[in-house]
């Protein structure tokens, strides 16, 4: 918790925190997913600037009670802006000894320690591989420990509902949100709906509903009444840009990207999926969205998937194909031919943790380069990347715009931290979104014989526009029947060509239409510094954790300038002349240094790697270590 | 839509400017010929067609038909055409394969096609043989074949086409010849119930390689051998085969086995019933090689609703029931909160 | 081989120290239990055993057993397998998959394995349902099916994983449940069975995954309706089924029928025959959905060389006839000449 | 013709040369192929350098006549070391119109023009597309055109051998070869040797043979006859390393490096191919070598291929699957589960044109960045490549050597040019080449608990040895099982783990291990100047051609030095030194600059391209005046 004020209750002392992080967790049958998220949206919606971190474990339902069963959600919650969902805990939640056992070493000296006392039997114990209860041993006692017989409890709260046990076993997540509403004075009423909601009206089950809410409303109380805590924490409104928000993970951004991209290019969307952990859920969220000429296809596998693509492109859709990790390497020799035939397709890749099966519910940065380079021949594709869950919706307008534009695959990379991860989004107005202007050639557009001066009297596939885009007659159009493939095409006429100069062209062409597409890109923006002792530059979902890291730099007095970039392939026409302005560049990544190696090689600058492979996100402060230790001494 | 009138088509609309490229004497060229001949019947519009290949001799079909067409990558042809469905379902879109990017590195997508009825029409052409690389052997050369990759002869058991079709649940399979010298030229009649089929027809065309495998099938195609070593399946007739008409199949228990109409009654034969699956199969593992007729014609045809139909069914559903989708909405929606100046 | 004596084993010898990690109540845990009981009996040595599989809940298999094993990638357990049977022809593979693994990505592989004959054991965990990724449809679910990932419910036509065996010509094709209440525990028969045969050996398990399509197949599994709603099937023996063993199985045509026993004589129902594959086909396509019992038990098994022997034969004629390699000598052949200093 | 003297003969003056480029070229079904390989073995058998290249039609039979379906063959034979087949032609045999329209551009000035005057007709010029006859316009004045009625001539001298017509026409090709014999003074004797063995002994019709032979000889005694030739030329023998030299393509060394390394390593090799151009005589040529204990898997795919490797391999053979194009594009998914298994499993990568189907019968070196980065993750593999035909076999017994030291995928790649070309190769001595020691684990490596000083009780598959390799216990084995896969993997019991220090500690051992393999790279040779002007950094089949013009531009004393790179991954540890030495660094490639990003990424310094992407091979001249360009004007 930082910076604590002081202000007193009339029972509690009421301490006012700028800002705190919650980490629930407990095994993966215990709901604490939905009590992070509940947590996070009250406190979203009260007016906190939040960022979440939700953590799954890799199996489906790991037996009871063990370490791999765990399931975590960590939520910061502040009244000024935060960008990671920090770097250790406040307030550790704790639903069981395996619980604990894999969290407690997050948790802040000093920090709050919530548990459910009547977890920790010996069967359990014995499951997280502790030898003696650490409630008991002493050997938590640099926290703040409240043992709390949260089944007991709120099995009691519920007796009357005349509910099984099993459902009201169910409910001590929401007893347990409850306490912990009371503790940061939060209104029930957002998670009182939400659950009204979700058990009375989608499911039906408005016992159910009532329950819960009783649970809630039984843990709230006891926090009230039961003298526990000495202190209650007030964290207020944040100031954040005006407007309407909502949660948003950066997969369901994605997939509303990709709609308001075909949207407003007025086109169907035809997304062609595999299912692999953690890209499914674009597929999920599409397949719910058919009213909005959607269709989206399970395919037999990830190479099926880029091919349906490529023949939905080649008939006029905006066609999309999304995966993570071994799926991506399988799409190659596809994405290969759909820069052989020119055609607008979007690929995105939500990295996973490899190399191959990897660790397939963990985030890294690990696929750039293979977004770069990973496929046979000279073979480019433009590549860009999200920051956050909510520019993921951004970022995937961008990649549909670039892709009909330059007729090119565009990879879009996110990755499994922002792709699961909320944060509050901004909703931005459909009317402020640039149109995408498709426009299917319906004429011929070129001589058969030279210059006849007699009007065009056929149609080239591979005739170019000023953006070197060729141009897209789809079938059923009369009169420009054509046909492509993934031989080399003679420039223009797009007949089969083994001409060896005809080659170099059509390389060079293909080449020089990715790099075109660099007039697209903004001038890049610089946080912090605009020249001085260190450039940052960063991709993707550590964007959070570097502008965290370089604010704390700037609050230090440190001439550090920090750039995030959207787009790797081709880089910012800018980019060289800012790297000029610094004496030092780094670049932090989640892989073993593959961004650094692009810019190394193009700037020829000696820059230096911040490279974290665990699957986990950068924490704040190892950046600002990481970054102090390359600053000058002072 | 307006109908506009069709204009009328001759084989010659559906050549294009670039030179055929199939060795001289390729069985290729006579299916390309009865391709261009057979469109012009089916009244559809030529802007409407889509031929879609993956890669091989065979796959370079699309280059000589003066339609829409994608060359695409090996095996993978069924992907795109299913792509191409999608984004418009009322494209008429054939699929033309090899026995190797049909069966070998293509298998699975067939299946997954055929068996999601996908509504179009692959014509796969079996030569028993890899042509575009030179000849080695395929899914379906032979046991103990001698080709560039089996100096000792191919040890793989050959997949067939039609029971591996009927396996996977396809609604329209049938087998032709590239030609047919004994006067049983159906290929242009095939070509023509499949294109009139709703939903994946899968044809097998007996093709010869030329080059790598010449003569695999001259039993099947050969004056004098072609009606003694095929045998016509018409729906609700008897099979009966030989030049001169005088042998029949029949049907005991679940085997099947040659008779002479000397012997039997025509009325005893097996009588050819197109919406029977198991009776397709059983027909299916004739084989010359072992002394029967090999059916050519429809093995089996039946009606299941195809995939894009269901599909934009589905679409037009959630339309009707949803309303045409509003994308402010869409963005404003679900739990919001509002932080005001 | 110098015989030793093979130790005595029993089903613990066959576990792991890892922990098993899938869902309670998963229909995996039985057939875990039921291989790691069966192996013991097989007389074959631990260390000779190799279990490969993909990727899915029913993949991660080979961990729990305490033999040789690979956990590959999705699908393409068939292909780790063939290699690992080319490299050693005595080793005892067995296939874990699942109907994702095994017949949406894996399909190809798992045709071609079969075809080939590779002589090793395929267990096919079919849940109907893609586990491991929480919840999608797969090639098994049945139409209409509402997942993750078709809210409408899905429009694919699903695959019968025993007609696509058949389809493909694999030589032993056998159908289980994970666990069966109704008195009919076949599983541990057919592994034996299965391990016993000597090619590829394919073994369909129903199998209940309890999060995400639970009971899917209950009515084949449950005490009140396994007899009823599914049928055993024993070469040579007639096809009677039911509570009371009251009902059996005709063939009319190419038909199949339900009769009851008060009406009709055990000799005229249909008396199955492994051998015969048209016959598998046909009950291959019996459905529970249209009111037939659905047949448990071997469907079919034949003989034919498999891959890896054809293999090694291929090589031993060649050292027959050509003698060991002599690298030297393969270097120094062909045209050569002599360059002097 | 390069230095011409002179020395004069009976009745035709007789030039001696350095040495000369011939082409060969005519319809595919014109026998070129074997006519050039004749004259190849030939002028080798007689004692000169030589360096050929075959240039096929990419269709398997293009129509008879057209220009798609022209074939040609190339040898450049000299008395002199020579390292390409050389950039222009001295003497062009075109057998029709087709052939003379693709080829003569290559003819040097006042070179010689051999055509086969009865192909000259309306029919054959028109499918060549010539609207007027190039030996009756004029336009071929530059050269010394020789018109000769060869199938006229052909068909008579054989008319009695009572062939049919066909078989009479096919043989043309040899009485054009007798014809060049006879300019160039060549021995008969080891064509007729080989077609005698072609067609009497292998195919068992010594009536074919004989008349081939008839047609040969009466070619050459029409040269001795006719006086059409005002002059013959010799070109002698080179000096060359003494012993024993067979002609070999790229594809056959490296298959036969294959099985020497499976040889010395003892151990039986699987091979699991799928049919691609060029790689696909890489199966055939070991199909026919089974019993060197090779086992060749057509497989159904190249991703089966790769799986089977990885199956054989952990069983224990030596295991090697090759590809080209897009099916080493397919393999990415699988060589990572080989790195994540750490199995030594061998890809190899014969690169031809690309993107996607691209040119699949022309060469290209694009492959490059996709061998070292093309897979999800971080996913190392040690990549080394071959520079010419003969070297094939080095660098195929080096992968196995690697493979199998390191217990890592290897990644050879070769290309199009020097799979198909063939050149003299010395042929070494199994005696002197080094074993390769696998050894696999019989025993317990480790304690299940930590130290109790009690001996091994169990086995560790991912225990390293001082290499950081693990050990190699294979199925049949007792007491070894044990259970891998491509889920990260818990350091030393390779047990799965999702814990995050493990997943960076593995991370790195990968890529570490990778790293250490650069031990095995034996000091870089320079040739040319140490230190300079110019240091010239190739790889791959590109070493012809960068050697020769690295002679010229010593001869021109420049200060070049020239290095070849076999290993790219890792690069070797004394590059970063070498490159201090020189004022430019150039990196001539096939691609659009590959191995350039590596060098400029690794030791900062702005290397210059050469680039070339047209399917073809450098010529000397192109390279000699690009390194010139980048000189300090003298
Ligand atoms: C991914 C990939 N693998 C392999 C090839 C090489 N290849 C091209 S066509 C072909 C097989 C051709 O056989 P088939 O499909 O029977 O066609 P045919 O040439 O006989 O008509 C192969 C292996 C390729 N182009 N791409
Ligand atoms: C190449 C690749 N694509 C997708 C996935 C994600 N994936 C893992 S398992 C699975 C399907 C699992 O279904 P099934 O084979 O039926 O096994 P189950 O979990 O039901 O036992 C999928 C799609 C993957 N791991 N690799
Ligand atoms: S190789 Fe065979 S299939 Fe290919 S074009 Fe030639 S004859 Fe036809
Ligand atoms: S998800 Fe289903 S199949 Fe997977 S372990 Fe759980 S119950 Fe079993
Ligand atoms: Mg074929
Ligand atoms: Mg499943």
């Amino acid at each position: 918790m930082n910076t604590p004020a002081t202000a007193v209750d009339r029972q509690f002392a009421t301490e006012t925190l700028e800002g705190a992080v919650i980490r629930f967790c407990g095994d993966s049958g215990d709901g604490m997913q939905l009590t992070g998220g509940e947590f996070t949206t009250t406190s979203a919606v009260f007016g906190n600037d939040v960022s979440t971190f939700p953590d799954f474990p890799a199996e489906i339902r790991a037996p009871a009670g063990t370490l791999p069963g765990v399931s975590g959600f960590q939520v910061n919650f502040a009244s000024t802006d935060i960008f990671t969902p920090g770097d250790k805990v406040d307030v550790l939640v704790a639903m069981n000894p395996a619980g604990l056992k894999t969290n407690v070493a997050d948790l802040k000296g000093g920090g709050i320690l919530i548990v459910n006392e009547d977890a920790f039997n010996n069967n359990n114990l014995k499951k997280a591989g502790y030898t003696s209860n650490p409630l008991e041993d002493g050997s938590l006692d640099e926290y703040k420990l409240y043992k709390i017989p949260i089944s007991r409890l709120c099995d009691e709260s519920l007796a009357e509902t005349g509910m099984g046990s099993k459902a009201i076993g169910r409910a001590k997540n929401m007893y347990t949100l409850g306490i912990v509403y009371w503790l940061f004075d939060r209104s029930l009423e957002p998670t009182i709906q939400h659950l009204t909601n979700l058990f009375a009206k989608r499911k039906n089950q408005p016992e159910m509903a009532e329950m819960n809410i009783k649970a809630l409303k039984a843990g709230y109380y006891m926090g009230e009444t039961a003298e526990m805590f000495q202190n209650r924490y007030v964290v207020p409104k944040a100031k954040l840009a005006p407007g309407q928000y909502r949660q948003i993970s950066g997969n369901e951004a994605t997939a509303l990207g990709l709609i308001a991209g075909a949207r407003l290019a007025k086109t169907d969307l035809t997304y062609a999926g595999y299912p692999i952990t953690p890209a499914s859920d674009i597929l999920h969220f599409l397949s719910a969205y058919k009213n909005y000429h959607v269709k989206t296809l399970q395919m037999e596998d990830e190479i099926a998937a880029i091919c349906a693509t490529i023949g939905a492109a080649y008939t006029g859709d905006i066609a999309v194909t999304a995966s993570s990790g071994p799926g991506i390497a399988l799409k190659g020799e596809g994405i290969g031919l759909a820069v052989m035939t020119e055609l607008p397709v979007v690929i995105v890749n939500v990295q996973r943790g490899g190399p191959s099966t990897g660790l397939p519910t963990k985030t890294e940065q690990a696929d750039l380069l293979q977004a770069v380079y990973g496929r046979n021949g000279e073979c480019p594709v433009i590549v860009i990347a999200a920051k956050g869950p909510g520019d993921c919706f951004d970022a995937a307008v961008e990649a549909v715009r670039l892709a009909v534009k330059y007729m090119t695959p565009v990879m879009l990379l996110t990755d499994g931290y922002i792709a699961n991860g909320a944060e509050p989004w901004l909703l931005p107005h459909v009317a402020d979104l640039e149109p995408i202007a498709v426009k299917y050639a319906t004429e011929f557009n070129a001589h058969a014989d030279d210059h006849d001066g007699e009007g065009n009297n056929v149609y080239w596939p591979y005739l170019r526009n000023e953006n070197l885009a060729r141009p897209w007659a789809i079938p059923g159009t009369a009169n420009l029947e054509h046909r492509i493939g993934g031989l080399e095409k003679a420039e223009n006429t797009g007949n089969v060509s083994y001409d060896p100069a005809n080659h170099q062209r059509m390389i060079n062409l293909r080449q020089q239409k990715v790099e075109k597409s660099a007039q697209d890109i903004p001038p890049t923006e610089i946080f912090g510094a605009d020249s001085g002792d260190v450039l940052i530059i960063g991709w993707g979902g550590t964007y959070g954790a570097i502008h965290a890291a370089t604010e704390r730099l700037l609050a230090r007095e440190h001439k550090v300038g920090t750039i995030h970039l959207r787009h790797i392939n081709p880089l910012p026409p800018d980019l060289g002349a800012i790297i000029k302005r610094f004496k030092t560049i780094v670049v932090p990544e989640l892989n073993k240094g593959q961004l650094i190696r692009l810019i190394r090689e193009h700037y020829l600058v000696d820059a230096k790697g911040i490279n974290k492979v665990q699957g986990k996100p950068f924490l704040v402060a190892e950046l600002v270590a990481e970054v102090e230790s390359l600053l000058p001494r002072k | 839509m307006t109908q506009i009138e069709l204009p009328k088509y001759t084989a010659k609309d559906f050549a294009t400017d670039q030179e055929v490229r199939w060795c001289p004497g390729c069985g290729d060229y006579a299916i390309l010929a009865a391709v261009r001949k057979a469109l012009p019947d089916l009244q559809h519009r030529r802007e409407n067609y889509v031929f879609v290949s993956g890669i091989g001799c065979s796959s370079r079909f699309p280059y000589y038909m003066g339609t829409y067409g994608i060359h695409g990558i090996h095996g993978r042809a069924p992907a795109v055409a299913t792509g191409v469905k999608a984004a418009n379902p009322n494209l008429d879109v054939w699929l033309v394969t090899g026995d190797g990017d049909g069966l070998s590195i293509g298998g699975n997508h067939m299946i997954h096609m055929l068996r999601r009825n996908v509504n179009l029409k692959v014509l796969l052409f079996n030569n028993r043989i890899y042509g575009l690389t030179k000849g080695q052997y395929s899914p379906t050369s032979l046991e103990g074949h001698k080709t560039k990759s089996t100096p000792m002869g191919s040890i793989d058991h050959p997949i067939h086409p039609i029971s591996f079709a009927l396996g996977v649940e396809a609604t329209f399979v049938a087998r032709c010849t590239d030609v047919n010298k004994g006067g049983l030229n159906i290929l242009g009649d095939v070509l023509k119930a499949a294109a009139n089929h709703r939903g994946s027809a899968f044809i097998e065309i007996y093709q010869d390689c030329n080059v790598f495998n010449h003569q695999a099938f001259f039993y099947a195609t050969e004056k004098d051998t072609a009606r003694e070593t095929t045998v016509l399946l018409e729906h609700g007739k008897p099979l009966v085969f030989g030049n001169n008409r005088d042998k029949g199949i029949r049907l005991n228990s679940t085997r099947l086995e040659v008779v002479s109409l000397d012997k039997v009654k025509e009325d005893d034969l097996l009588f050819h019933d197109e919406t029977d699956p198991a009776l397709a199969f059983l027909l299916s593992r004739m084989s010359h090689q072992q002394g029967m007729p090999e059916p050519v014609g429809v093995f089996h045809r039946i009606q299941k609703p195809c995939y894009e139909e269901m599909m934009m069914a589905q679409v037009n559903k959630a339309l009707e029931q949803r309303g045409e989708g509003d994308l402010e909405k869409l963005i404003h929606s679900g739990s919001m909160w509002t932080v005001s100046e």
